[in-house]
C-alpha cells in the first residue's frame, strides 16, 4: 500500500467536452507505456474518474479521492469551473493539483498546489496580436464563445492589438449554446474587418470556419486568424479545405517538426487507431512528465509540499518544444508557434512558420 | 437586410425538418419521444458515414438517412415503443430518454466522441449574390427540401383520411379498432415515418449544426421549443414556428448580439403565456 | 329469412376475469334483437366482445357463415360490424366531419345521408368532436357506425340523454333500417318497453348468462315477467 | 322581488359562429324545483357553464341573491352556495369517496387552506363526511379509488359532492344519465328531500321525472328561451310538443304508435 | 369514528420510516467514506421533493425547476461573499430568494398544457443561466463564485473534507423540510392540490380557488429546492453556473419519475437509485457508464417499477 503512487485523474469522458478527457486519457496513458509504471520504487496507479463537466461532482470526486483514496495528486480538468472548484481541497489537503487542460489564466492562483501544464488562452491570443499587425492586418472583428476562456481570449487579443495600433470595431460575443453561426458571420462580412479573430471552443471550430468559407469570406478579403483550437488537430483533417492558409497560433502542433513529437505523435496513433494527438493530449504528456519526474526527485517522500516543490520550475523538452514551469506563477511558460494550415502527404497540418519564443501568461503580469 | 432574412429562413427551415418528426409523434401520436433526436443523430451518421468511408454521393445519402431511421424507428416501434403508448407521459419521457443515453453512449462506442465533418459537393458550397441578398447553396437547398417536404406533408394530412384515422386512433385505439382501423399499422408507419423525418433533418442537420453524439441531447431543447410554440395539432403549425424562431434568433443575433441568447428563449415564453397551447392550434368551431 | 348471427357457447370478458359464460343466440337477416339486463350483468361485456374489444375465452361467433371471433377487432367492421359504444367515444381530436370520414366504407350510408338524419349534426360538421352537446355525440356515435355500412349493427344505450322527440324518431328510423334495408340489429336499453315495440325477438342477461330468451312481442305482453326477469321493484 | 335567488339576463354565449346561448333570461326563485329542458344542442349545458363561470359569457349578467356575479371566478360563485353537477361525471379520480367528501366538507367550511393538521382531524368534518357517504349509498367502497368504481358508484358520488357543498343553488345536469330506471327515483329523491329554501335548477331527458318533480319549467330551443311555465302548461303547449316531447306526452306511451307505423 | 381513522391512516407515521431516517443517518457515522456521496444524495433528494410538490401534488410538468436551486446556491453565494459567512442565515437567504423566485414564476405556469408549461419552466431556467452568465461582475460568469468559506455549522462543526458535517447538515435539512412537506401533503391544502391534478374543472366546481392554491404550492416548492441549492453551495464552496443548466431539471425529474411521482418518498428513493447507480456505473466504466444507466431506465419503464424494485413479483402472472 505504502509502495503506489496514486495519480487521481478526473476528467470529462461523456458529454460535449468528451473528445479532451479522451485525448488526455490517452496520453497519459502512453506516458506510463513508454516510461514504466515503477518510478522509485513505487508502483503508480492511474485513477480514472468521469466527472461529466459538471463542477461538483468534479469536487466530490476529487474530495473522495483524497480523503478515500489518498491519492498523491490530482490531475486533468477538462474545464476552468471544474478545477476551480477543486482549488480549494487541493490547499486544504495539500494535494498537488496539475492541470492538463483547463486554460483559464486565474486557476493558477485558486491555490498554491495547483500547477498547469496545458496552456493559457492570453498566451496565444497575445502572440497573434503581436503577429496580425506585422502582416498587414489592422483591422480585426473578434468573434469568441461567451465564456471565460473566450472572454479572456477576446480581452487580451484586444488590448494587445490596439496596443499595437490596430482597431476592433467590434467584438462578438456567440452564446454557449448555438447551433448557427450566420449571423455573426454575416455582421462580420458587413463589417469587412482585415481579419476575424476567432476563439470558440474545438468542436465548433469546423462549423465557424465551414460558414466562412460559405459565406464566400475569404473571397470578400477577410482573413481568418484565431487560437488553436479553431484548427483542433483533432478534426483538421475532416475540415477539408475550408481550413487551408488559415493562420492561428497556439503552442503545439502536431506536425511540429522535432524527433520528440515524431516520436510522440507516432506512439500515440499507434495506440489509438490513427487518432491525432492534439494540444489537450500534449497536456496531459506533460503533466504526468511533470507528475514522474517529481515523484523520481522526490522519491516519494516528503508528501505533497516536497511533490509540489518539486514540480515548480521544472524545465524540459516536450513534444511541443521546451517548456519550463515556472516556480512562481506554477503556470506553463512555453514557445507560441504561429501556423498556416496546409496539406502535406495529402493531409491537413498546422505547419508551423513563425514562433514566438518562452511566452509567460500575460495574465500574471498585472 | 435581405440575407439575414434569408439565413433566418434557411436556419428555420433546418429546425422544421428536425422537428416535424416529433411534431408528428408527439403532437399526433401524443407519446411524448425525447429519443426524437437519437433519430436525427442516427440519420446524420448514416450519411457522413457513407459519404467518408463509402463515397456514396449526398444526393444519395439523404433518402438513404431517411429510410435508416425510418427501419430503425420501425424496428423499436414494434420492439419497445408499442407498449408504452398507454403509460403516462413521464413514463415516456424516462424510457425515450433511456434510450437517449444508450443511443449517445453507443455512437461513441462504434464512431467516437470527436465532431464529424461532412463534405459537401462542390455545387452545394457555392453562393449566389444578386444585389444585396446572398444565398448560399447548401441553405437554398435546405429550403427546397423543406418546402417539397412541407407540401407533401401538408397533402398527407389533410388530403388523405390517414391523418384522420392516425389521430382517431391516438384518440382511442379500442374504438378506432372496432371502427375498423388497423391502429397497429397506423402507428408503425406514422412512427416509422416520423423517425425517417428525424433522420433526414439529422443528415441535412450534420453540415450546418454539426454532429457528434451528444447530438440528441443537445438539440433536443429546440425541437420542444419548435412542437410547443407551433402547437401539436398540425404541420403549418410547426413551420411557421420554426420560420418564426429562425427569423428571429437569426435576426436578433445580427442587430443586437449582446442578447443573443436570450431572444428565442424570451419569445417562446411570451408566445406561450399569450397562446398557452402554441401559436397555431387547430380550432373547431367553424361550419 | 336467412341466419346473419351465431353465437355459441361465448366464453369473455377482461383479462382474467371472465364476464360472460356459454352465451349461445341467433339472429336472423334484418331482425332485431332486444339485450335486456340489469346493470352490471354483462350487455355492454356481449356488445364490445362481438365488436372485438374484449377479451374472448372461448365459443365462437359466426356473422353470414364467417368466423368473426378469429378476426382481429378492426378486420371485423370490413365483415359487417357497425358499433355504437356505450359510452359514444367520439374522436376527440376530430371534427365531426372527419368523425365520420375516418371511418366511411363504400355503402349506402354516407356523411350526407346521415346528416338528413341528425340535421342537427350537419350544422355542426366543423365542430371537434368534444364541443358538441351530450345528445350530439350520441347522434354522430350512431352516424359514425351507419358509415361502415354494415350488416349487424351494435347499439350499446343509444337514446340516453337524447331529446324525447329524437328518441321516437330514432326507433322509427331504426325499424325502417332493418326493415327496408336488411341491417340487423342488436340493442341494449334502459327503457325495455321502447325497444321491444321495434324489436323481433329479446334476450335477458343475468351475471352473464342468458337467463331469457324470446320473442319480443311475448315480453312485451308480460310486463310482470319482465320486471321480474329484470328485479324490477314497483 | 327578493324571492328570486338566482337570474339572468341577456345572457348571450358565441362560439365563432355558433351561437349556443342566445339572450337568455331566467330566474330561479327560492325554493324553486325548476327543470330546464329542450333539444340536444339547445344549450341548457351551456347555460350551466355560464351560471357557474364554467364559460364567460359573451354578453349579459347574472345575479346571486342580488348581487352581481358575472364577473366573479368559478370559485367564488360556489362559495356564494351555487353548486352543480356534471352532465359527464367529473370526479377525483385517484382518491377515494371518504378523501373527496371530506375534502369537499372541509373545503366548504373554509378549512381547505389548512397545511398543517392532517385532513380528517376535525372530527365534525370526519362525520359529515360518513353521513353523506351512507346517504347515497357509498358507505361500502369509502375506502375505494374512484376510478375503480362502478358506474353507478361514480355517479351517486356526483351528486353527492355537490350536496357536500350545501348548496344555496343547485344545478343538475343530466343527473340520473345511465342510472337504472329502478334507481332514478330514489336519486331524485334525495335532491327533492333537499331544505325547501334550496332553489334547484334541473336539466333531464326523462320526462316521467322531470313533470314528477318540477313546479316550473323552461323550455330551451336554439340557445333561446321557448317558453316557460308549469308543468301542465308545458304539457299543453304544441310548440313544446313540436320541437320537444313528439306526438304522445311519454315516451311509452309512445311507442306502440312509433311501432305500428315501423310495421307499415 | 371509522371515517375518521381511516381518513387520519395516510397521515399516520409508518413502522418504516423511522429505521429510514436513523439507517440514512448512521451511514456518514458507519462508512464515513461515503459520507461525501450521503450529502450529494441528500441535497438532490431534497431538491426531488421539492419537484415532487409541484409535478406530483400540483400537477404541474417543469423542467426548469433547476431556476430555483441555483437560485438559492448563487443567493447562498453571494450572501457568504458580501453580508455573512454564517450558513444558517445563507440557508434562510437562499430560502427566501427562491420563495420569491417561485411567487414570480408560478404566475407563468397556471394557465396552458403540459408541454407549455415544460417548455416554459425550461426557458426561465435557460434565461437565468444567461443572466448568471452575463452578469458576471456579480456572479462570476462561466467560472461561477468559487473559494467561499463559511463559518462552522451551530459554530462549532467546521465543513470537513471528509464531508461528514456537510452530510449531517444537508440530512438534518432534509429531514425538517421532508417532514414538513409531509404534513403539507396530507393536510386539506394537500387535499385541495390532488383534486386540482385530478380534474381541475370540478376543483374549480367546488370552490378551491385553483390559482391561489397552485401559486402557493409554487412557492413553497420554490422555497425548498431553493435551500437544496443553498446546502449545495455551503457544503461544495462555491456555485458554479451549471446548477441553472437543464441537467439538473432533467435529472430530478427522473429522479421523481424513477421512484414514483406523487409520493414524497418516491423522491428520495429515486435520488438514491439514481446517483448510486451514477456513481457505480461511471467507476465501472467512465466512457460508457451512461449506456447502462439508459438501459436501466428503460428496462424500468417496460418492467414495470413495481415489478422492478420489488422482486417478489417477478415470478407472479403478469
Ligand atoms: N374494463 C373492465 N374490467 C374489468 N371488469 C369490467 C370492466 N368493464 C366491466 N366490467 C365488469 O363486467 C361486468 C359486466 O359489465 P357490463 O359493463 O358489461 O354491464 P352492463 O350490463 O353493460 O351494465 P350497465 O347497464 O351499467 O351498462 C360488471 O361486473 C363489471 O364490473
Ligand atoms: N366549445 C364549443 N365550441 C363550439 N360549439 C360548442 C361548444 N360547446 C358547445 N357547443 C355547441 O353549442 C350547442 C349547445 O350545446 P349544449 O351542450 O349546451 O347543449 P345541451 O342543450 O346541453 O344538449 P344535450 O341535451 O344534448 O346535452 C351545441 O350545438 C354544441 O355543439
Ligand atoms: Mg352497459
Ligand atoms: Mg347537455
Amino acid at each position: 500500500q505504502d509502495n503506489v503512487f496514486k495519480i487521481g485523474l478526473i476528467l470529462p469522458m461523456t458529454g460535449q467536452q468528451a473528445t479532451t478527457g479522451r485525448q488526455i486519457e490517452a496520453a497519459a496513458r502512453l506516458w506510463m507505456a513508454q516510461n514504466g509504471d515503477t518510478i522509485a520504487g513505487k508502483k503508480v496507479q492511474l485513477i480514472l474518474k468521469d466527472d461529466t463537466s459538471v463542477p461538483d461532482v468534479t469536487r466530490r470526486l476529487a474530495q473522495e479521492l483524497v480523503v478515500n483514496e489518498k491519492v498523491n495528486v490530482l490531475a486533468g480538468f477538462g474545464i476552468t469551473p471544474s478545477a476551480l472548484a477543486v482549488a480549494p481541497i487541493a490547499t486544504q489537503s495539500k494535494t498537488p493539483l496539475v492541470v492538463m487542460a483547463a486554460a483559464t489564466s486565474s486557476i493558477t492562483e485558486a491555490s498554491p498546489y495547483v500547477v498547469r501544464t496545458s496552456f493559457t488562452l492570453p498566451q496565444a491570443a497575445v502572440a497573434m496580436a503581436d503577429w496580425a499587425p506585422k502582416n498587414g492586418i489592422k483591422n480585426v472583428v473578434t468573434l469568441v464563445t461567451d465564456y471565460g476562456p473566450g472572454l479572456d481570449a477576446e480581452r487580451f487579443f484586444k488590448s494587445r492589438f490596439e496596443f499595437n495600433g490596430g482597431k476592433v470595431p467590434e467584438a462578438l460575443r456567440v452564446p454557449l449554446r448555438n447551433p448557427d453561426f450566420a449571423p455573426f458571420l454575416q455582421k462580420v462580412r458587413d463589417l469587412k474587418p482585415d481579419a476575424l479573430f476567432v476563439f470558440v471552443p474545438s468542436g465548433a471550430g469546423a462549423a465557424v470556419m465551414k460558414q466562412f468559407g460559405e459565406r464566400g469570406m475569404d473571397k470578400a478579403g477577410i482573413r481568418l486568424i484565431g487560437t488553436g483550437d479553431v484548427t483542433d488537430d483533432d478534426q483538421l483533417n475532416d475540415m477539408g479545405d475550408v481550413a487551408l492558409g488559415v493562420v492561428t497560433s497556439h503552442h503545439y502542433s502536431a506536425y511540429h517538426p522535432s524527433a520528440a513529437n515524431k516520436k510522440f505523435v507516432a506512439d500515440f496513433q499507434k495506440a489509438n487507431k490513427g487518432m491525432r494527438p492534439n494540444f489537450m493530449a500534449v497536456g496531459g504528456y506533460d503533466g504526468m512528465r511533470v507528475i514522474y519526474e517529481a515523484l523520481k526527485k522526490t522519491g516519494g517522500k516528503g508528501g505533497g509540499d516536497a511533490l509540489l516543490a518539486a514540480m515548480k520550475g521544472q524545465i524540459f523538452e516536450s513534444p511541443r518544444g521546451p517548456v519550463f514551469i515556472d516556480a512562481q506563477t506554477r503556470d506553463v511558460v512555453h514557445n507560441i508557434y504561429l501556423r498556416k494550415v496546409e496539406k502535406k502527404d495529402g493531409q491537413l497540418h498546422n505547419v508551423e512558420f513563425d514562433v514566438i519564443k518562452d511566452v509567460k501568461d500575460p495574465g500574471k503580469t498585472k | 437586410m435581405l440575407t439575414i432574412l434569408f439565413d433566418g429562413i434557411a436556419y428555420g427551415m433546418l429546425l422544421f425538418v428536425l422537428a416535424v418528426g416529433l411534431a408528428v409523434t408527439m403532437g399526433l401520436m401524443n407519446f411524448i419521444n425525447l429519443a426524437h433526436g437519437a433519430f436525427a443523430m442516427t440519420g446524420g451518421y448514416i450519411t457522413v458515414l457513407l459519404m467518408q468511408r463509402l463515397d456514396v454521393p449526398f444526393l444519395v445519402c439523404l433518402p438513404l438517412a431517411f429510410l435508416g431511421a425510418a427501419l430503425l424507428g420501425a424496428v423499436l416501434e414494434r420492439t419497445l415503443y408499442r407498449p408504452l403508448y398507454r403509460k403516462p407521459h413521464l413514463d415516456q419521457v424516462l424510457f425515450s430518454i433511456g434510450l437517449v443515453f444508450m443511443s449517445v453512449a453507443a455512437v461513441d462506442y462504434y464512431v467516437g466522441s470527436t465532431q464529424q465533418i461532412m463534405q459537401l459537393p462542390e455545387w452545394l458550397k457555392g453562393r449566389t449574390e444578386i444585389g444585396s441578398l446572398g444565398m448560399g447553396h447548401y441553405r437554398l437547398f435546405i429550403i427546397a427540401v423543406c418546402a417539397a417536404l412541407t407540401v407533401g406533408l401538408q397533402f398527407i394530412l389533410a388530403k388523405t383520411r390517414f391523418g384522420s384515422r392516425l389521430r382517431a386512433s391516438v384518440d382511442d385505439q379500442r374504438v378506432a379498432a372496432g371502427m375498423g382501423i388497423n391502429v397497429n399499422v397506423v402507428f408503425l408507419s406514422t412512427f416509422a415515418f416520423g423517425s425517417g423525418l428525424a433522420g433526414l433533418g439529422g443528415a441535412l442537420g450534420a453540415e450546418v449544426l454539426g454532429l457528434d453524439p451528444s447530438f440528441p441531447l443537445k438539440f433536443m431543447i429546440y425541437f420542444l421549443i419548435v412542437v410547443a410554440v407551433g402547437g401539436t395539432s398540425s404541420i403549418t403549425g410547426p413551420l411557421l414556428a420554426a420560420l418564426l424562431l429562425g427569423i428571429a434568433d437569426v435576426a436578433g443575433k445580427y442587430y443586437i448580439p449582446r442578447m443573443g441568447a436570450f431572444i428565442v428563449y424570451a419569445l417562446m415564453i411570451v408566445i406561450l403565456l399569450w397562446r398557452p397551447n402554441g401559436l397555431f392550434v387547430r380550432q373547431g368551431g367553424k361550419a | 329469412m336467412s341466419e346473419l348471427l351465431k353465437v355459441e357457447q361465448l366464453r369473455a370478458g377482461y383479462g382474467e376475469a371472465v364476464v360472460l359464460h356459454d352465451i349461445s343466440f341467433a339472429l336472423g337477416e334484418g331482425q332485431t334483437l332486444a339485450l335486456l339486463g340489469r346493470n352490471g350483468t354483462g350487455k355492454t361485456t356481449l356488445i364490445n366482445t362481438l365488436a372485438g374489444a374484449t377479451r374472448q375465452h372461448g365459443g365462437t361467433i359466426a356473422l353470414g357463415g364467417r368466423a368473426l371471433h378469429k378476426l382481429p377487432s378492426h378486420e371485423r367492421a370490413a365483415a359487417g360490424i357497425g358499433w355504437v359504444p356505450q359510452e359514444r367515444n367520439i374522436f376527440k381530436s376530430l371534427t365531426v366531419h372527419e368523425n365520420l370520414t375516418a371511418v366511411q366504407r363504400p355503402g349506402r350510408w354516407t356523411p350526407e345521408r346521415v346528416y338528413e338524419m341528425f340535421p342537427r349534426l350537419a350544422e355542426r360538421k366543423g365542430n371537434l368532436g368534444t364541443q358538441l352537446s351530450g345528445g350530439e355525440q350520441q347522434m354522430l356515435a350512431m352516424g359514425r357506425a351507419l358509415v361502415v355500412n354494415p350488416r349487424l349493427l351494435l347499439l350499446d344505450e343509444p337514446l340516453e340523454g337524447l331529446a324525447p322527440i329524437i328518441v321516437t324518431e330514432l326507433l322509427r328510423a331504426i325499424s325502417r333500417i332493418t326493415r327496408h334495408e336488411g341491417l340487423s340489429a342488436i340493442i341494449v336499453e334502459q327503457h325495455p318497453q321502447a325497444i321491444l315495440a321495434i324489436s323481433d325477438s329479446a334476450i335477458v342477461l343475468d351475471h352473464g348468462t342468458v337467463v331469457h330468451a324470446d320473442a319480443a312481442s311475448t315480453l312485451r305482453a308480460a310486463p310482470e315477467l319482465l320486471d321480474r326477469l329484470l328485479g324490477v321493484a314497483r | 322581488m327578493s324571492d328570486i335567488v338566482l337570474s339572468c339576463q341577456g345572457l348571450v354565449k358565441k362560439f365563432g359562429g355558433i351561437t349556443a346561448t342566445n339572450k337568455v333570461s331566467l330566474n330561479l326563485r327560492r325554493g324553486a324545483r325548476h327543470a330546464l329542458i329542450g333539444p340536444n344542442g339547445a344549450g341548457k349545458t351551456t347555460l350551466i357553464n355560464l351560471l357557474t363561470g364554467v364559460l364567460d359569457a359573451t354578453e349579459g349578467r347574472i345575479t346571486l341573491e342580488g348581487r352581481d356575479i358575472s364577473d366573479l371566478a368559478p370559485h367564488q360563485r360556489v362559495r356564494l352556495g351555487m353548486v352543480r353537477t356534471f352532465q359527464i361525471n367529473q370526479l377525483f379520480a385517484s382518491m377515494t369517496p371518504l378523501e373527496t367528501l371530506a375534502l369537499v366538507v372541509s373545503q366548504q367550511r373554509g378549512y381547505g387552506a389548512r397545511w398543517w393538521n392532517p385532513l380528517g382531524k376535525d372530527a365534525k368534518v370526519a362525520e359529515r363526511a360518513q353521513q353523506l357517504l351512507e346517504q347515497f349509498h357509498l358507505a361500502e367502497v369509502a375506502n375505494q379509488k374512484t376510478e375503480v368504481l362502478a358506474y353507478g358508484k361514480r355517479r351517486l358520488l356526483e351528486i353527492a359532492i355537490a350536496l357536500a357543498c350545501e348548496p344555496r343553488v343547485l344545478l343538475l345536469d343530466e343527473p340520473v344519465a345511465g342510472v337504472p330506471a329502478g334507481e332514478r327515483e330514489e336519486l331524485l329523491q334525495t335532491v327533492a328531500a333537499l331544505p325547501a329554501d334550496v332553489s334547484v335548477l334541473l336539466i333531464e331527458h326523462d320526462m316521467d321525472l322531470v313533470f314528477s318533480f318540477a313546479d316550473r319549467m323552461t323550455v330551451l330551443v336554439n340557445g333561446g328561451v321557448l317558453t316557460e311555465g308549469t308543468p301542465d302548461e308545458i304539457a299543453a303547449n304544441q310548440d313544446v310538443k313540436a320541437v320537444y316531447l313528439g306526438h304522445g306526452d311519454e315516451i311509452n306511451a309512445a311507442m306502440p304508435t312509433i311501432a305500428e307505423h315501423a310495421h307499415v | 369514528m371509522p371515517a375518521q381513522t381511516d381518513l387520519l391512516r395516510a397521515s399516520r407515521i409508518k413502522a418504516w420510516e423511522p429505521l429510514f431516517w436513523l439507517a440514512a443517518f448512521a451511514v456518514p457515522l458507519l462508512l464515513p467514506s461515503h459520507a461525501l456521496i450521503v450529502n450529494e444524495v441528500a441535497i438532490v433528494a431534497l431538491f426531488a421533493v421539492s419537484l415532487d410538490l409541484v409535478l406530483g401534488y400540483g400537477g404541474i410538468v417543469s423542467l426548469g425547476h433547476a431556476a430555483f436551486f441555483g437560485m438559492g446556491a448563487y443567493t447562498a453565494a453571494l450572501f457568504c461573499k458580501h453580508v455573512s459567512p454564517d450558513p444558517h442565515l445563507g440557508l434562510l437567504a437562499g430560502t427566501g430568494t427562491s420563495a420569491v423566485l417561485g411567487l414570480l414564476a408560478s404566475f407563468t405556469v397556471l394557465r396552458g398544457s403540459d408541454l407549455t408549461r415544460l417548455m416554459v419552466t425550461l426557458g426561465i431556467a435557460l434565461i437565468l443561466f444567461e443572466l448568471a452568465n452575463k452578469l458576471d461582475w456579480l456572479t462570476g460568469g462561466m467560472d461561477g463564485i468559487q473559494g467561499l468559506m463559511f463559518s462552522p455549522i451551530l459554530g462549532r462543526f467546521t465543513f470537513d473534507l471528509q464531508g461528514q458535517v456537510a452530510a449531517y447538515y444537508s440530512l438534518v435539512v432534509l429531514v425538517v423540510l421532508f417532514f414538513v412537506a409531509r404534513r403539507i401533503v396530507h393536510s386539506p391544502f394537500g387535499a385541495t392540490l390532488k383534486a386540482i391534478r385530478d380534474n381541475r374543472l370540478r376543483a374549480m366546481a367546488i370552490g378551491i380557488p385553483v390559482h391561489a392554491r397552485l401559486i402557493s404550492v409554487y412557492t413553497v416548492a420554490a422555497a425548498i429546492a431553493g435551500a437544496a441549492g443553498a446546502l449545495f453551495t455551503q457544503t461544495s464552496g462555491f456555485a458554479s453556473i451549471d446548477v441553472f443548466e437543464f441537467h439538473r431539471s432533467a435529472d430530478v425529474m427522473l429522479m421523481i419519475v424513477i421512484g414514483g411521482v406523487g409520493w414524497l418518498y418516491g423522491g428520495v428513493a429515486g435520488a438514491i437509485v439514481f446517483k448510486l447507480m451514477q456513481d457505480l456505473l461511471s467507476q465501472i466504466t467512465p466512457q460508457y457508464w451512461t449506456f447502462w444507466l439508459g438501459l436501466f431506465l428503460v428496462v424500468l419503464v417496460l418492467v414495470g417499477r413495481d415489478r422492478l424494485l420489488k422482486p417478489w413479483t417477478w415470478w407472479r402472472k403478469a
